[in-house]
């Protein structure tokens, strides 16, 4: 079934693409497939047999099975994608996030065989993905990064010269990694040396690359992210930042916008960094700067060359649908939005509803839904592909439903999650959820306060 | 469902004849029958009614005096949405021979030559039978086992997905077994 | 009474096939056919009208004297959710006593007044048992039957809701019936 | 289990009502369920056997069975309802809309037992609810009013006398009447008399009221109505007009703001009559005032004196909760909000998704749910009481979900809507839903282009 409406606000211009393939699953695929077809695009989904029945599968125009459940033969796996897209006519590619969202290679094989890749060119891609690369960049372009090696640190001697400067505490870092993985923080000079070692050994097994570097760790930070847009034609436009200091193993747990507590000087300044750096990189299409800020100091850590699982945050503030812009710079079109027509009303805060065990380390806890009734009314925005009866595959990440809540301040946005939160049902055997432990973020008055920092949910650090 | 799949009963707890209510004669008639006789009547009338049902019942409570057995099984049947058996397994059903990749499928190794295979042909373990092409690469479909072809379930140039059956067919055993 | 109303079926209304007075010759019939021939008399007129009907039933209870037996199906394909049985059929279970309307309940005519009833009194036809207040106005509670009281279920003064237990009663019937 | 939030707007005020009870059903108990939950304020939710497992019911605080599934025995009687909050210790009972919600005679029972009622004095809803009066206060406050008789017409005399001043075709309405029923048209002479006499006969029969007037019936009108909130402190703010022109059986199908082709002069200048008709009765909490334009003329209609069904369409453009003013309001305190701070932004659009039959008359059909997967993502809300699973009663209305759109214009809220609305998955034994026609009056181009009237889907006047 297609859809009968022509993309009204295309009428009379060139047509966008006619097809789009979604080279992704669960809740971002959906989310993608929805953009496409308020815009009248054809969408194409593919899945693994394990998502035979998701409800991006079921949404999409059509639906491509390209491979079994292990995500490096399917999700991974770039052939079957690429034929995938071939069979069915699409001309561009949206990887989503996560799997091969931030791959040039892969953007590189889309390009070879006719096809546009949704996202930033793959030159841009492979210097952000590159902490070395981009924390130089970066540095370059003025962008203030924490005391710590540009270069990779090589061997124990260099690695102790630059720790001696540097000072305690530091984090060392693999050069590859990401999500929070590869990385161990030095608060005593006797771990130094072991965590070196079992570092680089990590990075080199799980990235094959033990390239790492050492930088200053700053405790109880705030995470600060700034959402951007840039189109082939040298327009760049911060949308707004957003604070995601709650985290519980390196991974994001609450997203808000605007940043409680942080100055309004602050958030201006981050804003501006970031346009800075998308220009130095001409990077293109929607992407995020993360920094940490303690105070009135501002430190750039990555670019997340992609669309973010926390988008929606924004979307809510600015009406902004960032998946439709993403696709309207992929197909060249030119910004509409410039810097000074960007408004921003209210707060949004976003939780992620996770199928993980809250009293046991987050560990995952999939299983098949039994009830699953999402909350909804005023000020509410769900995105996931979850309803009763689905078996939350064990095969990938936990995420079950974003919940993003809008008010007009706040602490209202805060009341709103909590009733949201409170209402949604959501159980089933052998599953368990952060949606307790979620409410019980929001309830508490150092995260009413906004007193909390990145290290709130694990007080001992990383 | 017959009496003996009734899990858990408790025979001891159904023959509780010691009775709170006063027994009528029926309940007299039914003490008389004693253990064997009781336990008989009540599981016959058990399976008669689970019978009456389509589908196997849920759960099936037994009453008799004071003493009362429950059993309830799991559900069967999946709510709204549930998944179809996962294509994993599908693929492994032994009678098709499904594709190993997202392609195009070929039945010839070129344009214009004799197909691999026809409807009743016999083919040895491991002899090629088709083709799916993907990324310009070749990827041979091969049988498991000595086989007849006794369907070919796609058109020759169509696209197909990972795991979509191409080929019914039919394992050919040494005589004896089956 | 068409079988998709099966699960309410009570035995006097399977087998008052002649009249409404007429429970104890059936009675004595059943008996004559023992324990054994009248479970099975019963339980496959039961199946036979679950088979008849265009639905399965949903949940089959018989009893006979003492012993009962209930079986319950799944939902064919019903997902999460579903309905507890209406609550419009809950309050029909007729060894209960339930609150006509919302209000407090009060075991007695006014405060100090000695209670209308007891456990283990027994009650005739249209007595008085308890007061529903509801809007300054006095409601009675009163039985249908001849019956004893056998659990109180609310306190004196407790709120109720429309169709709440308030008392567990138990039908006497002229000798003979059950 | 309660809320373990403060409502944190209100911290340091002195504190709205601690219990609300919610006399009504479907998503309107839901909803304002939800806006007291955020403001911190207990719920008890009654409810009549055919709704014990209502998602209301579910997300209560409380909930008390009131009486069985005939409306008359339940949410339409008073007496224990009023029992109910008196027992739950409820302070101000909450009537949705329908039912009881415009009772000016449970007003004043509530008053006498010490409840507050969440709406207008009942001398406001008495004078509102009777359609001749209404008009005569209304054409005094300077309302233009249909060329028509102040007066009941109480013969046939009188009936011939007024036609002919007034012309045809003419609508004949009962006083008493509402929600599409009590109403003629008469287009040709012949029919005056009959259809005077029979409307009389059902507006006796229906309402107990046989009084009828008679106005001149305005063919391919738009209905233009305006959302108002006006305090116990003599503030009244208009917040904007929906468009709910898309109906069938004289009631609402779609509803939309900004009303697309109504020029910004004729807009402004219902909004100015309503907050005149307001302050002319006295009028306080959240009121609709219901028009009709055709080309540069208006005529007043009626106002609805409670929350209206399509209340999100203008919560989606201003960020507004109406239920949360009500409840301020009824509570006595000022609106934080004046007319010069309404802002409202980009378009929203509301589609009711009823278990009926388009393909005949719409008549109901009701039944259990067996599929039930309402969309989301961006610029989607929901106000639902369904779920998979869920009977919808057979005894009450017919609406099972409001889903509305909102984007930053017309064209992407309707691409949106018809996008939301092809994804949600909504089906059920015997159950037939409004979806497919509603996705079909999306996609006419006499609606895309803005050129329906209220006659668009009776295209042979009612």
């Amino acid at each position: 079934m297609t859809s009968v409406l022509v993309e009204p606000a295309e009428r009379g211009q060139r047509p966008v693409f006619d097809t789009v393939l979604v080279a992704n699953r669960g809740e971002i695929a959906l989310r993608v497939v929805r953009s496409c077809q308020e815009m009248g695009i054809r969408t194409v989904v593919v899945y693994s047999t394990a998502d035979s029945r998701s409800a991006a599968v079921l949404a999409a125009d059509e639906a491509v099975r390209i491979g079994p459940a292990a995500p490096r033969q399917s999700y991974l796996y770039a052939p079957p994608i690429i034929e995938a897209a071939r069979a069915t006519g699409a001309q561009a590619v949206h990887p989503g996030y996560g799997f091969l969202s931030e791959d040039p290679d892969f953007a590189e094989i889309c390009a070879r065989n006719g096809l546009v890749f949704i996202g930033p060119e793959p030159s841009a891609m492979r210097q952000l993905g590159d902490k070395s690369t981009a924390r130089k960049i970066m540095t370059d372009a003025g962008l203030p990064v924490l005391p710590g090696t540009i270069d990779p640190v090589g061997n124990v001697g260099d690695l102790v010269n630059a720790a001696n400067k540097i000072g305690l505490p530091l984090i060392i870092k693999a050069a590859a990694g990401g999500g929070g993985n590869g990385m161990a923080v030095v608060r005593d000079w006797a771990d130094l040396v072991p965590k070196f070692r079992s570092t680089r050994s990590v990075a080199r097994s799980v990235f094959g690359d033990e390239r790492v570097y050492i930088e200053r760790y700053l405790e109880n930070t705030r995470h600060i992210e700034v959402q951007i847009l840039a189109d082939q034609h040298g327009n760049v436009v911060a949308l707004g930042e957003r604070d995601c200091s709650v985290q519980r193993r390196h991974q994001k747990l609450i997203e808000e916008s605007p940043a409680a507590r942080i100055s309004p000087e602050i958030v201006d300044r981050l804003r501006e960094l970031a346009v800075l750096g998308a220009r130095e990189v001409g990077y293109t299409g929607a992407g995020t700067f993360e920094f940490l800020v303690q105070g009135e100091e501002i430190a750039f850590i990555e670019v997340n060359s992609r669309i973010q699982v926390e988008h929606p945050v924004t979307e809510m503030l600015t009406g902004v649908d960032l998946v439709r812009e993403q696709v309207l710079i992929a197909a060249g079109r030119e910004l509409s939005l410039r810097q000074q027509d960007v408004r921003s009303n209210g707060a949004a805060i976003e939780c992620r509803v996770n199928a993980e065990d809250p009293d046991n380390g987050f560990v995952p806890r999939p299983g098949e839904l039994l009830e699953f009734l999402p909350p909804g009314g005023p000020g509410i925005r769900v995105d996931t592909s979850a309803y009763a009866g689905w078996r939350i595959p064990a095969e990938y990440d936990s995420l079950v439903a974003k919940v993003i809540a809008w008010a007009p301040d706040r602490e209202r946005a805060l009341a709103r999650m909590n009733r949201a939160l409170r209402e949604f049902r959501i159980s089933g055997e052998r599953v368990r959820t952060t949606r307790d432990a979620l409410r019980a973020i929001i309830a508490d008055p150092v995260f009413q306060e906004a007193r909390h920092t990145t290290s709130f949910l694990e007080p001992q650090g990383p | 469902m017959s009496p003996s799949q009734l899990p858990s009963v408790q025979r001891e707890e159904l023959f509780d004849t010691e009775n709170a209510n006063g027994v009528d004669s029926i309940d007299a008639e039914m003490a008389r029958l004693g253990a064997d006789g009781a336990l008989t009547a009540l599981c016959r009338s058990v399976a008669e009614m689970a019978r009456a049902g389509s589908h196997s019942p849920k759960r099936v409570r037994v009453k008799f005096g004071c003493a009362s057995v429950e059993v309830e099984w799991p559900a069967a049947g999946r709510p709204a949405y549930a998944d179809p058996p996962a294509t994993d397994q599908d693929v492994e059903v032994s009678e098709k021979l499904c594709a190993p990749l997202v392609g195009t499928f070929y039945r010839a190794s070129e344009p214009g030559a004799p197909p691999y295979v026809e409807v009743g042909t016999i083919v040895e373990a491991g002899q090629q039978v088709g083709i799916v092409e993907a990324m310009k690469l070749m990827n041979a479909v091969t049988t498991d086992e000595r086989a007849r072809i006794v369907e070919i379930l796609v058109k020759d140039g169509e696209s197909v997905e990972y795991g979509q059956p191409l080929f019914v067919i039919e394992a050919i055993r040494p005589e004896g077994s089956s």
